[in-house]
């Protein structure tokens, strides 16, 4: 099975050849690989060399901790691959932008009305939790759209709070 | 002389004092609420009482309610800890008229340094250099600071009278922020410490912030133990301590170690306190305030001194003398603490909460750990995120270094993100190598990626990782719609650890 | 000089290894059995490479191999931990042969001492006492040792001259108890060093067991770190040892410690080593056997002493002199280890398989924990049983003593049975509490019921427990019957522990 | 409910009354009981003291480990107790008893051949395990019955070995 990697944007052609052989670019490595106690946690040796990494499935793709750096991964295969450049793939984000709840908290204030224009980088709204108050910030210009919550209010994770289109 | 203490705590320093107790034979009453009825200091205490919901106005903060539990349980003294009614003077005083022992100062030194404008006053009547900003004691309303702003010159720090642990501060950059960050400043202060009152300081740019801890007993004996550095914060928070700082020298060390004795006397200071101070690059330094209380950081100290500071306040408290005379203190090496929060450093360093399903504490030679979770704890939004504080001793400081580095390789915590790759790339950058950092570096020039450039990098690990893992993951899901078919899948790693990535 | 050290060995001491390599910058190469493939060791090395099956003959002896790997990987160096190959001259002698340095002494050093019976000889003509035994180095037949043992006389010690922890050692009373315990002896011996020769030593009575450690560079410099306490043992494994011994006096330790420097220097020792001997009530004492390795409880001293061990042996062994001299080495407070071991102490000891669920290393002020096992770590039949080392420092031996009190009572090992009951009855002891124990007293006069009788019991808090655990197991039950019926009960804790204790 | 619980020889009359109360001899307590983290490791709570407690899951009973000391227990509620005094319950034991692996491991030697009489304390047999012989002997006086291994076995835990009647 062969897959096309992206790892910061940097793209490696990986071919799965057996249980214990991948090639990388075209050069075939030994590997034995384990997931180390049922957790997140993986066990990697590559032709001896020994790395640990912490696997987070992040909401697209998956993210990858080793020796103390995080790597974001995009994995296709040639079908995958095939289809998104099709699609023009890799092309600007638009749509709308959903504002979640990073973690449960309390609203202390909202710093945008509905119909707002804000930039990139603009402070949506300041959500506390662990005795700390977060600034939520546009992560791109557009126009505030739906807003979901009001101050005071406590929200869970994930909740969606407000959206930026 | 009492023989069982309260600790009004929770989380690490809980534990910390528990251990201290359990060493010196004392029994221990944990007070926890709804949310921490399995966290260690309940289970390792010898009696544990519920206070009551999560939220620490309804819990730890239950001043009245604690003393009741105390007088119930026949403990004869309260440990406060740090945070929560560690520096509130009417807790310690309400705690004295109830016949009960204080493990801390009198309630006037605690209000005397508690409102950090009396404290500024106080110091500049003994003579003690201040860091420049608004002057007296009086509440000063919106209007009275935006007049006196100017005066105090930007850039300056609106800080709150109550503070404590980066809370109710913001950093001001000209008049149009004011009125923006005087109620976001007021807001957080409330909610911290129940009072709005801040006051101004001048922001000084290039200073590092460098504290002095004290000892004191109950006859007038005040030592101290030398100096930690403190100056790698974020948002007024420290990050990461170390003992002894890299730019003391001999003279300072003993100027201000003199001036720190110096004001803990000027308020009659008994138990441990700090004499926090910003040290400029002339190596003049300023007052900035006390903290009359045990330090989170403690642990470096005690590494390089030798002094079991919480013993020590316990046994001050006890009424004995100091152990030590000022001519005992002397460092040995060189100590680091990271604190490790549920933070996530990838991500504006947003607070992360969970379940800790798994963890490896490091340890071996010179590792400490001071931590109140295991595998199993759950990290809830309720209390702040610092959730363990790592610290190593080094015979110097490079050596200190090295270890940090094995440890936090070591250190593994699943269920939440933390800040373990902030503190790993800290000890790979130039700056925190040479110790030629301030307390705007972590802000404004410590930049995670950029240190990386220059390390080696695994991105054909990381890609030979997320493909097995993609891999593993397809067939699965093949395997799944193919249902009644042998699986032929032979990695081992088939496990439960996607259900826990949900 | 070398900059990349394989190291031959598993578990706690593969870990302790690898982490002085890491504070020396130092690359790492580790080996292991399909049994470890998980194992800390592997995972926390630059590499990691396969030796061959769980039984230690087909993977951690195989010496070819392991040097074979060490060529492959650019190694400089092997370090070869505590048993399995580390007292091997042969293997000494192939990794000289190989151009890479063996990190312990030359394979001279470790025959002359390794062969127990020409340990003897060699001491005995230095002028140094040893226990009355059988002489000479030839091998000795079961018939030679049946004539020969009325001579030494009983009761008696039959130890293998390869010996090493306990193994192949057999305790005799009596003439009629020969036959079988040369046998017993022999065929231990055989499966633990792969040979069986066995001679005789006179049991001393009323004797403890101190041992002093010594460290010697390639330049002839010889110190020693003092002495540490071994005399807790049972079926002659330590327990339980002490740093200083609680019966050592100036003179005494003085007296040791030349004898040690004058042994070490006849075989022109180089690295860590130590001479064990008996110290009897009269405060004479006999040269028992030199270790030619790192010692399992080689922390205490770390702790007392300020030396770290591990390090010391790797600079040696990288051509540097020795960082201290003899004047440099102070003791400093007490230190106390406590080998965790996976045995049942309720169940005679008997050694306890199986998947480790669960794990709380203590930590905190003056802890240390020496191990390779984490949450998830399968203990497996085929390695010794001890799962970790606890050792704490105090400033005075009842400070140490309490400190290991709250250690062992934070200790948590869910998933197999440990011996950290046994210790923690041990700290409870009057006789350990007062320093009078010698070597016999584990096995002929500590009796966990009795010590546990002067102490408060909590019978009652069992019962409670016991009863609740059965009412939900019984509830439970009748609800598993009544399946269909809504859940009534309430109990929180109704969980998978039922399904990992089956 | 009511039970009656025995603790190396010393009985209490144990009755739940609630979710946070039972009576013990009488006296009711306040208790608040947790498993800790899906473990056999026990939070208690009684009246306001902190007691943790390992519980094992014997063979025929439960074994609790409360600061550094095991308790043998044996819980029986009205009903089972009755029926245990009607069958002289508490008379010595007798049947067969089985000798079975305590851990996995090698069997170095057997020590008695079939129908050997035996007593209490006799060794039975040496299986080699965690590079340690450990000596398995013989719980009360007997026969041997049946052998079910020989010298060189390796045996699984739990492995029925033999039998003494």
């Amino acid at each position: 099975m062969k897959y096309i990697t992206t790892i910061d944007d940097k793209e490696f052609l990986i071919e799965i050849i057996d249980d214990t052989h991948v090639s990388i670019d075209g050069k075939i490595v030994e590997v034995d690989f384990e997931s180390v106690e049922s957790q997140p946690v993986f066990s990697l040796i590559v032709d001896g060399k020994s790395y640990e990494a912490y696997v987070y499935q992040g909401e697209e793709a998956l993210e990858v901790l080793v020796k103390g750096r995080l790597y974001h991964s995009r994995v296709e295969d040639e079908r995958e691959r095939r289809l998104r450049a099709a699609s023009g793939g890799g092309a600007v984000e638009t749509g709308t932008f959903h504002l979640k709840a990073p973690m449960p908290g309390l609203v202390v204030s909202i710093s945008v009305e509905e119909g707002q224009e804000v930039k990139k980088g603009d402070v949506l709204l300041i959500l506390e939790s662990m005795k700390m108050q977060n600034e939520l910030k546009s992560p791109r210009d557009g126009v505030v759209g739906r807003i979901y919550i009001a101050a005071g209010d406590s929200v869970e994770q994930r909740k969606k709070m407000m959206s930026v289109e | 002389m009492f023989n069982k203490v309260l600790i009004a705590n929770r989380g690490e320093i809980a534990v910390r004092v528990l251990r201290a107790c359990r060493e010196l034979g004392i029994k221990t009453v944990a007070v926890y609420s709804e949310a921490d009825r399995q966290a260690m200091h309940v289970r390792y205490a010898t009696e544990a009482y519920l206070l009551g919901p999560a939220p620490s106005r309804e819990s730890y903060l239950k001043g009245d309610k604690i003393i009741e539990i105390a007088l119930k349980s026949g403990a004869g003294a309260i440990h406060p800890g740090y945070g929560f009614l560690a520096e509130n003077a009417d807790f310690a005083q309400a705690v004295e008229d109830a016949g009960l022992e204080f493990v801390g100062p009198k309630p006037f030194a605690i209000s005397s340094m508690g409102d950090k404008a009396i404290a500024r006053k106080t110091m500049m009547e003994a003579g003690v250099p201040v860091v420049p900003g608004t002057k007296g004691t009086n509440r000063l309303s919106d209007e009275d600071l935006l007049r006196l702003a100017p005066e105090v010159g930007f850039p300056l720090l609106i800080k709150a009278t109550a503070g404590g642990g980066g809370k109710g501060m913001r950093e001001v950059k000209n008049m149009d922020e004011m009125p923006s960050a005087l109620s976001s400043a007021r807001g957080e202060a409330k909610s911290a410490f129940g009072e709005d009152n801040v006051y101004l300081e001048k922001l000084l740019i290039g200073a590092r912030h460098i504290e002095i801890q004290v000892l004191a007993d109950k006859f007038g004996n005040v030592i101290h133990l030398n100096e930690r550095e403190c100056s790698l914060q974020r948002r007024h928070q420290k990050l990461l301590e170390e003992a002894p700082s890299p730019v003391m020298d001999e003279d300072l060390r003993q100027r201000m170690g003199e001036v720190a004795v110096q004001a803990a006397k000027a308020v009659n200071y008994e138990s441990a306190g700090t004499i926090e101070c910003l040290v400029d690059s002339d190596k003049n330094f300023y007052f900035l305030e006390m903290n009359t209380r045990l330090q989170v950081e403690h642990p470096i100290t005690e590494l390089v001194t030798g002094v079991d500071i919480v013993k020590e306040q316990i046994r001050i408290a006890r009424g004995r003398k100091l152990s030590f005379t000022q001519d005992d203190i002397k460092i040995k090496g060189a100590a680091i603490e990271c604190r490790v929060n549920a933070e996530d450093p990838y991500n504006n360093f947003m607070p992360s909460t969970g379940l800790i399903s798994h963890i490896v504490l490091p340890s071996g030679p010179g590792v400490r750990v001071d931590t109140g979770v295991y595998a199993g704890t759950e990290i809830t939004p309720y209390y702040d995120s610092m959730i363990s504080k790592l610290i190593v001793w080094g015979e110097t400081r490079a050596q200190a270094i090295l270890r940090m580095r094995r440890a936090l390789e070591e250190y593994k915590v699943v269920g939440v993100r933390t800040n373990i790759p902030f503190h790993q790339t800290m000890m790979d950058s130039h700056r925190f190598m040479g110790g030629q950092y301030d307390t705007r570096f972590v802000e404004e020039e410590f930049d995670m990626e950029e240190i990386a450039e220059g390390k080696e990098t695994f991105p054909d690990i990381a890609a030979i990782i997320a493909t097995l893992v993609k891999h593993e993951q397809t067939e699965r899901a093949a395997h799944i719609v193919r249902r009644g078919e042998r699986d032929t899948s032979n990695w081992k790693w088939l496990s439960r650890w996607e259900r826990l990535s949900k």
